[in-house]
């Protein structure tokens, strides 16, 4: 039974890194705090045998969205002080239709059976090549497309943040 | 030994899980008021479905759901690129990220 | 057949009748400035054909014949076709003759009367073109075709007593007259409703035919000869729609003459005659249309005594004539009242021309108490006038005696206590047309310098209508002498065939024998004179004037202000109307219904501008909105 | 397929002119290279043909709405020109920009797979962020931008997590897979799916800004420069529609009925708020983005309907509106330049000062009131008789009276330019502006007249 | 295709208007309406030779929905189209010796209004019905709002919203017919020939009512219309007051009465006695008005009380009476605005009280003036009589009550009439030396022919009357 230890572990972990994510004043242990929650994350894309996958969110989310981020921390120096106030009444009321959200998203599916484990084990689904044949056949058009969402935000940042040439 | 792990717990744990993390991001969402941390709480709402993602894939033996993934996290990249953009010109205009003094459009 | 044939060849000219005063209309109407007062004698002229036409006709047609014709279908829808058609008959014929012969005189009288009104050829447009509908009221074949004349006839008397438009007050004058006319009209329209709906058509056949199949005094009978007397009481003044007619006096005084004595007024009465046959079939109307004549007569009578306007005096006499015409068809003797209406029509017109002759030598003065001494100034207006108010008062031998003895004889031998009535107001009519006489003519003369400078006869284009007529007052009397007298009424006689379908209704008018016809002749005649040499002593002999407005008291003050009936309707009626159009204008429209339109509008608007405040522009509040709107959305879809 | 791909050329086109100094080039050559794809698009008419494993679905539908977006891109070029006349710095940025969105849009017509819908609406809304932030130093258009962008990216999570959440249950993001599994086990569809579908509609109704998602529309519309504004308020908006329709009734054919209510209740709402909210403005802007939200709860009677396939309604309304809102558009961003303001009251007494341009506008106003013989109202008319014939009969009545209403937001325009006294500042259309505006009109009259062709496309 | 030429005509001619300018504008107006006039004359000789087929025009519009372009002509067709084409003439004429500016627009919108109105009372497929009906609304507010009087922003929006939100109404009920009916067509003889189900009859009924009762107007439905005539210009009065009112008693015994027949028959009472209220209500309140523009607007809501009261008798006498009252009724009410008109264009003032003494000045005008009023206070041989008449009647044969009640606008009519004529004409003039020339030109054309087709039609109305009778088959079982 330690996988099933694992994964309360993993999943605990988590919700409270996310949790902290929410609540910590200071927008660093914001940003730490998510970070650690991604590792969580990829600790069970690693369970679930998405290993290059864990490795990519790695790489991407605390490689390089995270450390955006932090650098725009830096960048804006966000930091306790500069954090907005929020009312207690704002704190209680989002708590609260978080709470209803999650019920009410877990009351609409309450009724699902999914099927445990469906035998033989596909168990290399999770492998580079598998993942890369896909990526390259089936969803080539969207992989192409990405370019073109990519090339948007990248003159799109470009746009809004290049300084002023006049 | 993958195997053991998958039939020991059912996949409603992944969906609950998932959508625990999903509703503590829309509370972040809700709760917070600066924009950097809305951000993050967005980007963890995209984590959650990428887990769901994840786990229905491997449960189904299919593929698809990492490929999806995939796009999820450049989809998320890019938007935090720009996003970040705006809030730096944002930060330029009215040196805060706090999104209450941003309603001058109203009514 | 040959009869046939021979009647056929009158279709002409009895159609031709009323297009010649039509044709005079648009003559004097579209040249009137260039004909100036050739204008006058134009109108004359048409009126003298028609008149012609007229006594061609009478003397045409045969006995006891009448002749309907249709000139063109007039309105036609589904199987109701209103046809424009004419009757000539005797009935008819006799109006004919009265008014365009009437009509005539008068119209040369006004030539004279008129001459120096700068609204000279307007004048006589519309005096033709009031003959030319009297004479479609006349002539019609139906009540539709009555009813075009019957409300061309209101019409001109409208144009006819506001003819001085420039003072209001003729105005109002007009206008009372003419909307008091269109009630009564209103009456006429909807009894013309029943008939059309009941006997499916209007014209006098049809609609006798029809009623002759019901039984008499049903109640659809009795309902539509009501609503047709409501419109005679509109036309021929009878209580209560009988205050316009005093103030219609505000006419030239021919116009009174002709239209407010002679014709118009007594369209009513030719009305009900025409229809004899339903009235009489309808005894509970004849009833109510005796009392409301006797009714008519007394107290129109009793406001004529203490009138001092000479024309007011004239106009209360005629409401008071034409009352005691209704009691003759109340009590169903038809021909009494249609030959009261002649000779009335000869001695009516005259006094009014008299006294138009009168006040056009006082230079418009018309109050008898300024006057007095005329008569050695104009003596042929004095004579004239003499006879016309011997003739009224019912001397014997003239016009008035007969046909009011006729009338007071009818009532007597159907109702004892109406005779009596009747013989007062006849009584009293004596005394204040004498008192008017002395007032004006005997004594001295009352009236200013210039007044006395300026008296002189007038031309003679007056003279002579006023010559001609005072001749006819004397001798129209003996067209229907009572049986006593002689054998022959010529009158009675030459209606007859008119009236025949009635008799078999009205039941056997029990015959008086001589014995009383010849008492209750003394008896009238002792009665006028009583009150004749009554106002002999009060006027001639210790010369008493009637006081100023100020002093008169009690009864007297009623009378002289006509018993406040204008005062009473202006109150009831006019006032509330006004009020209540006021009310209605900013109360309910205005106040209610535009609110209630304008408060959607602004419910709209203001809702509009409230949920407007949703829109905070703090993307928190939005970010909440939209994640609580998911969450009730999918609430709701999960427990429906 | 073509059509996407040129499309994306041209927009690589734009930055290669950039860096070639071609910049007087670039307009020119991407509204000529749109006609010519226009013409490549229509000649895939009929061709019902499935490309990349059937990621890509070109049908009569998606290449009606791509002719539709390509036209209106055309025209938003056109007046771009004069537009973006004194920041030529940054034309090639701003229209390789919109040419993406246009990309954007392409593949949210043609998408078979919720793979190309989720990137076509990221695709068009990431670039949308910054079109609308792109007046970097107005803090309006900053704030436009980004409350565009927070609650664009908190609605697509919405997409995903439901997109998952179907994938969970079918296995697959194959529009025609998932409706087979629809289809096939029709008893036991699993919760799951239901939940995703709703989370789907969820953010579909917040991209065509149904209430109660409406939200963002109004402050965006407002905030962002006019011509990204005409650009949203048309494309934009049919590119939602056009997505949205093709889930409801093809993937979603078996199982609407579980959001039927949702759907509904949102277009009543809509419809309500569109109107209501649209009587107290005083900023042009903000008054179209109303109508735009009222306009949408028209359509949305078309999504409810979906069931009879009334695509025809549907692109002859889109078709409609655009018309007229690009119309209004050209004349009223020479008036605001004018006026350097960009309320009603820039209007006043334009009637006197350029009686054409006035008649313009109100014929303007009059289409998208929906007022015969405009295509405005044959639009309408065809999407009440589709809803009443599938008995939304109180929905109908209510956009009924939701249109009585309409009216008289847009009767204030034309109020205040025949009705008030003019402002000294006066207005000359420049050639671009007349030649989009009367084509616009022209083509609203002759489709409003003439409506059978595009009423019977389908 | 006769049809269309007279749909055509005044199009083109609006079109072409907008190219011409100043005073050429208006006399090319004018040339076109006398065009038109003499072609309808034309195509009423066709019609009493070959019937409706030459008009009959019938093409197919589009499949889905599906929409007839389905114009034809019968006889009350053709008595509304001649009542519009004659008018017109007559009103474009009343605007010289006028100032109007931007002349070229102002008539163009009247023509592209006659063209609307022509085509309201040609078609017979619902739909085209109803655009021509909204169509004929677009021009005539223009028309008030742009040369109107004070407030005419407040009022004339008032005015669009309220009969638009009545027009949206009666789209509904088309469109809940367009889907019960069998062949899912707005075609008017199918909808006559299959009424839906008489449950929903019972609202739809008050759909359509209410669309009619607002253009009528009948009361409580009328409170746009007194601001309305009184600040919309007056030959946009003349328009709305001659003309367009006529569409909705038109519609409804084209449209209302065939296609919710039970409906009729279960409101007839209300209805009936709502027209007849209004009657008495507006011609009381006529009678204390000061602006002489409200007053006959206000008469004008009697008469078309009268109207529509006769058409809901249901009887053939209450119908046709309509048929002839719509007709007369346009002629006198335009003859009375424009003799308002004439009067305020001389002395710049509008209420009665500041009037007088005109007839001194110009005793052609008053008499003319006089002879319009007494065709509007129905005197016999007028041609309101025939109609009032014919009303009358009609609603005794429902009930005598009513008819006795609705009587008492003949005599509250010439109340408020003669006041008015009383006041403004006769009298001393108000003004010492006052100015007032007698009637130019086209002022004594427009009113000498309006006098004479009154009288005309006063002698002859049975042209009418037969011109009308085939429609009765369709409403009277």
């Amino acid at each position: 039974m330690s996988s099933q230890l694992i994964f309360f572990m993993l999943a605990a972990l988590s919700i409270l890194s996310a949790l902290f994510v929410v609540f910590s004043k200071n927008p660093i242990y914001n940003v730490l705090w998510l970070i650690v929650c991604f590792f969580s994350i990829a600790g069970h894309y690693v369970m679930l045998n998405a290993q290059f996958l864990a490795v990519v969110h790695i790489i991407v989310y605390a490689g390089a969205i995270m450390v955006l981020m932090l650098f725009t921390v830096m960048l804006l120096n966000l930091n306790k002080e500069s954090e907005p106030h929020k009312s207690l009444m704002l704190k209680g009321a989002s708590v609260i239709t978080g709470g209803m959200m999650l019920l009410v998203l877990l009351a609409a599916m309450r009724s699902t059976e999914l099927g445990a484990y469906a035998a033989p084990a596909v168990t290399d689904i999770g492998y580079v090549q598998k993942v890369g044949m896909k990526l390259f056949t089936d969803f080539l058009l969207p992989f192409e497309m990405t370019a073109v969402l990519f090339l948007g935000a990248m003159v799109g940042a470009v746009v809004l943040a290049k300084k002023e040439v006049n | 030994m993958e195997q053991q792990i998958l039939q020991a717990h059912p996949q409603n744990w992944y969906l609950v899980l998932s959508t625990i993390l999903f509703s503590i991001g829309v509370m972040g969402v809700l709760m917070r008021r600066n924009a950097l941390i809305i951000l993050m709480c967005i980007e963890l709402m995209l984590n959650s479905v990428n887990l769901l993602l994840v786990s229905f894939s491997a449960y189904a033996g299919n593929t698809d759901g990492q490929v999806f993934v995939f796009f999820i996290m450049v989809v998320a990249a890019a938007e935090v690129a720009v996003g970040l953009a705006l809030l730096v010109s944002i930060y330029r205009n009215i040196a805060t990220t706090d999104i209450d003094v941003l309603s001058k459009l109203k009514w | 057949m040959e009869n046939f044939l021979e009647l056929t060849k009158l279709i002409s000219p009895a159609s031709l009748i009323p297009l010649f005063p039509l044709l005079g209309f648009l003559l004097t109407a579209f040249f009137g400035k260039t004909l100036k007062h050739a204008a006058g004698w134009l109108a004359s002229a048409m009126i003298l054909i028609s008149f012609c036409l007229s006594t061609f006709l009478f003397i045409n047609l045969p006995a006891n014949a009448d002749l309907s014709f249709t000139i063109f279908d007039w309105i036609k829808f589904g199987n109701v076709t209103l046809s424009f058609g004419f009757l000539i008959d005797h009935l008819s014929i006799i109006m004919l003759l009265v008014v365009t012969g009437i009509g005539f005189l008068i119209h040369l009288y006004s030539i004279g009367y008129m001459h120096n009104d700068e609204g000279f050829a307007r004048f006589f447009s519309y005096l033709n073109l009031f003959i030319f509908f009297m004479l479609l009221l006349v002539l019609g074949n139906s009540y539709l075709v009555m009813f075009i004349g019957w409300e061309g006839v209101g019409l001109c008397s409208y144009l006819l007593i506001g003819f001085w438009f420039k003072n209001d007050a003729y105005n109002d004058a007009a206008k009372k007259a003419f909307i008091m006319n269109r009630i009564g009209d209103l009456g006429f329209l909807v009894a013309m409703f029943y008939m059309l709906f009941y006997f499916g058509g209007l014209d006098f056949e049809t609609v006798n035919a029809g009623a002759q199949t019901l039984e008499v005094g049903n109640t659809l009978l009795v309902t539509i000869t009501l609503l047709l007397f409501v419109g005679a009481m509109g036309k021929s003044a009878q209580i209560p729609l009988y205050t316009w007619l005093p103030d219609a006096m505000a006419g030239p005084t021919p116009v009174s003459a002709l239209i407010h004595a002679a014709t118009m007024v007594t369209a009513g009465i030719y009305m009900i005659a025409r229809s004899n046959i339903i009235f009489a079939m309808a005894p509970l109307t004849l009833e109510v249309v005796m009392w409301v004549g006797v009714i008519t007569s007394l107290f129109a009578a009793f406001i004529g005594m203490k009138q001092t306007d000479i024309k007011k005096v004239l106009a209360y006499s005629t409401v008071s004539q034409l009352g005691l015409m209704f009691v003759a068809l109340g009590v169903g003797a038809f021909s009494s009242g249609m030959f009261h209406v002649v000779t009335h029509a000869f001695f009516k017109a005259l006094l009014f021309l008299g006294a138009g002759s009168v006040i056009h030598a006082m230079g418009g003065e018309q109050d008898i108490r300024n006057m007095g001494g005329l008569a050695k100034y104009i003596k042929i207006t004095f004579y004239t006038f003499l006879i016309a108010t011997l003739a009224i008062s019912g001397i014997f031998p003239f016009a008035g005696f007969f046909s009011k003895d006729e009338i007071l004889a009818a009532s007597f031998s159907e109702h004892k206590a109406v005779w009596v009535l009747a013989s007062i107001s006849s009584m009293i009519t004596a005394f204040y047309m004498f008192r008017v006489m002395f007032l004006t003519f005997q004594n001295s003369f009352r009236g200013t310098e210039e007044q006395k400078h300026h008296l002189h006869e007038s031309p003679w284009t007056m003279t002579v209508p006023l010559s001609i007529l005072a001749i006819f007052s004397m001798v129209a009397g003996f067209w229907g002498m009572p049986a006593v007298m002689s054998s022959t009424h010529w009158f009675g006689t030459y209606l007859a065939p008119v009236f025949e379908g009635s008799k078999a209704y009205l039941g056997e008018g029990h015959h008086l024998d001589h014995g009383t016809e010849i008492m209750l002749m003394v008896i009238a005649t002792v009665l006028a004179l009583v009150s004749i040499s009554i106002a002999y002593v009060m006027y001639v002999k210790n010369k008493t004037l009637p006081e100023a407005d100020a002093e008169t008291t009690g009864v007297a003050k009623w009378a002289a202000n006509k018993f406040y009936v204008d005062e009473f309707y202006d109150k009831i009626i006019v006032r509330p109307i006004t009020i209540l159009s006021d009310v209605l204008f900013v109360l309910v429209d205005k106040l209610v219904i535009d609110l209630v339109v304008m408060a959607g509008a602004w419910l709209v608007g203001f809702t509009g501008r409230t949920i407007r405040l949703v829109q905070t522009g703090n993307t928190g509040f939005y970010v909440f909105a939209m994640v609580i709107g998911m969450m009730v959305l999918m609430f709701i879809q999960l427990v429906y | 397929m073509n059509t996407l791909i040129y499309t994306s050329v041209l927009g690589f086109f734009c930055m290669l002119a950039e860096i070639m100094n071609l910049r007087k080039l670039i307009i020119p050559v991407l509204v000529l290279g749109l006609a010519i794809i226009f013409g490549l698009n229509m000649n895939d008419w009929n061709l019902n043909q499935s490309y990349f494993n059937n990621m890509l679905k070109v049908d009569n539908f998606s290449v009606a709405f791509s002719g539709l977006a390509i036209f209106v891109t055309l025209l938003v070029f056109i007046l771009s020109t004069d537009y973006y006349e004194n920041q030529q710095n940054h034309i090639s940025d701003y229209m390789t920009i919109l040419t993406f969105i246009l990309v954007g849009a392409l593949m949210m017509f043609s998408f078979a797979n919720l793979t190309m819908l989720f990137l076509g609406i990221e695709t068009l809304s990431i670039s949308l962020y910054v079109m609308a932030g792109s007046k970097r130093f107005d803090v309006r258009s900053n704030e436009a931008g980004f409350k565009y962008f927070l609650m664009g990216s908190f609605a697509s999570c919405f997409l995903l997590f439901g997109i998952a959440l179907i994938f969970g249950s079918t296995g697959s993001f194959d529009l025609a897979k998932i409706a087979d599994y629809t289809i096939q086990n029709q008893q036991n569809i699993s919760p799951m799916f239901y939940t995703g579908m709703v989370l789907i509609v969820f953010a579909m109704l917040f991209k065509v800004s149904a209430a109660p998602f409406h939200f963002w529309a109004p402050d965006v519309y407002e905030g962002s420069p006019a011509l990204i504004t005409a650009y949203m308020s048309t494309l934009v908006k049919i590119a939602a529609f056009g997505a949205f329709y093709k889930l409801m009734s093809v993937t979603f054919f078996y199982t609407s009925f579980k959001a039927e209510l949702i759907l509904n209740i949102a277009a009543i709402l809509t419809l309500a708020v569109g109107n209501l909210m649209a009587l107290a403005q005083t900023n042009f802007k903000r008054l179209l983005a109303y109508s735009g939200i009222s306009h949408a709860g028209y359509m949305m009677l078309i999504i409810l309907s979906a069931k009879n396939q009334p695509a025809g309604a549907l692109f002859y309304y889109s078709l409609a509106y655009a018309l007229s809102t690009i119309a209004a558009f050209a004349i009223a961003i020479p008036v605001f330049s004018a006026a350097k303001s960009e309320d009603i009251d820039t209007f006043n007494g334009l009637g006197k000062k350029n009686p054409v341009a006035a008649a313009a506008m109100s014929m303007a106003m009059l289409g998208l009131a929906g007022i015969p013989p405009f295509a405005g109202f044959l639009g309408k008319y065809y999407i009440f008789t589709e809803a009443l014939h599938s008995n939304y009969f109180y929905t109908t009545l209510v956009a009924i009276f939701a249109s009585m209403i309409g009216v008289y937001y847009y009767f204030k325009v034309i109020i205040a330019m025949y009705g008030k006294p003019a402002n000294e500042a006066n207005v000359e259309l420049t050639f671009n502006f007349k030649l989009v505006l009367w084509v616009c009109l022209a083509l609203s009259l002759a489709f409003g007249l003439y409506p059978a062709p595009i009423l019977n496309i389908f | 295709m006769l049809s269309l030429t007279l749909l055509s005509i005044p199009l083109l001619a609006s079109l072409l208007l907008l190219f011409s300018r100043g005073a050429m504008s208006r006399n090319l107006a004018l040339v076109f309406t006398l065009v038109q006039l003499g072609f309808t004359i034309f195509a009423y000789t066709v019609f009493k030779a070959e019937g409706a087929g030459p008009f009959d025009y019938m093409q197919n519009w589009s499949a889905k929905p599906f929409i007839n372009v389905h114009l034809s002509m019968d006889g009350m067709s053709l008595l509304m189209v001649m009542l519009t084409n004659v008018l017109l003439p007559l009103i474009v004429l009343s605007g010289y010796n006028r100032e109007t500016n931007r002349m070229h627009v102002f008539y163009s919108l009247m023509l592209f209004m006659q063209f609307a109105l022509n085509g309201v009372f040609m078609a017979f497929d619902g739909f085209i019905y109803y655009i021509f009906w909204e169509l004929a609304l677009i021009p005539i507010y223009f028309i008030a709002f742009n040369w109107g009087g004070e407030n005419r922003a407040k009022v004339t929006l008032k005015f669009f919203i309220y009969t638009l939100a009545g027009s949206l109404l009666m789209l509904f009920g088309f469109l809940f017919l367009y889907n019960g009916s069998p062949a899912n067509s707005l075609e008017w003889s199918s909808l006559v020939a299959n009424p839906s189900c008489s449950c929903n009859q019972s609202w739809l009924f008050w759909l359509f009512f209410i669309a009619f009762a607002i253009k009528i107007p009948i009361v409580p439905f009328h409170t746009w219309q007194p601001d309305t005539y009184q600040s919309a210009p007056t030959q946009g009065t003349m328009l709305l007051s001659g003309i367009m009112l006529k569409m909705g008693t038109y519609s409804l015994i084209r449209w209302l009465l065939p296609i919710v027949p039970a409906g009729v028959q279960e409101w007839q009472p209300l209805v009936i006695a709502l027209c007849v209220g209004g009657v008495v209500y507006a011609s009381i309140i006529a009678i204390m008005q000061r602006d002489m523009k409200r007053l006959l607007a206000y008469s004008s809501i009697a008469h078309v009380g009268l109207i529509s009261a006769g058409i809901f008798a249901l009887n053939r006498s209450g119908i046709q009476g309509s048929l002839v009252q719509m007709v007369s009724h346009g002629l006198t009410v335009v003859g009375l605005f424009f003799c308002a008109d004439i009067i305020f264009n001389r002395t710049k003032h509008e209420e009665i009280e500041g009037l007088g003494g005109v007839r001194l000045a110009a005793p052609k005008f008053a008499a003319w003036f006089l002879i319009i009023v007494l065709g509007s206070v129905a005197l016999p041989l007028t041609s309101g009589f025939v109609g009032e008449f014919m009303l009358l009647f009609g609603v005794y044969q429902y009930n005598t009550w009513l008819s006795i009640f609705a009587g008492l606008t003949i005599i509250l009519g010439a109340v408020y009439m003669l006041r008015m004529y009383q006041k403004v004409v006769l009298g001393k003039a108000i003004k010492e030396n006052m100015v007032f020339p007698d009637l130019m030109w086209n002022e004594k054309i427009v009113l000498v022919s309006i006098g004479v087709m009154i009288f005309a039609l006063g002698l002859f109305p049975n042209p009418i009357i037969e011109l009308t009778e085939p429609i009765l088959k369709t409403i009277i079982k």
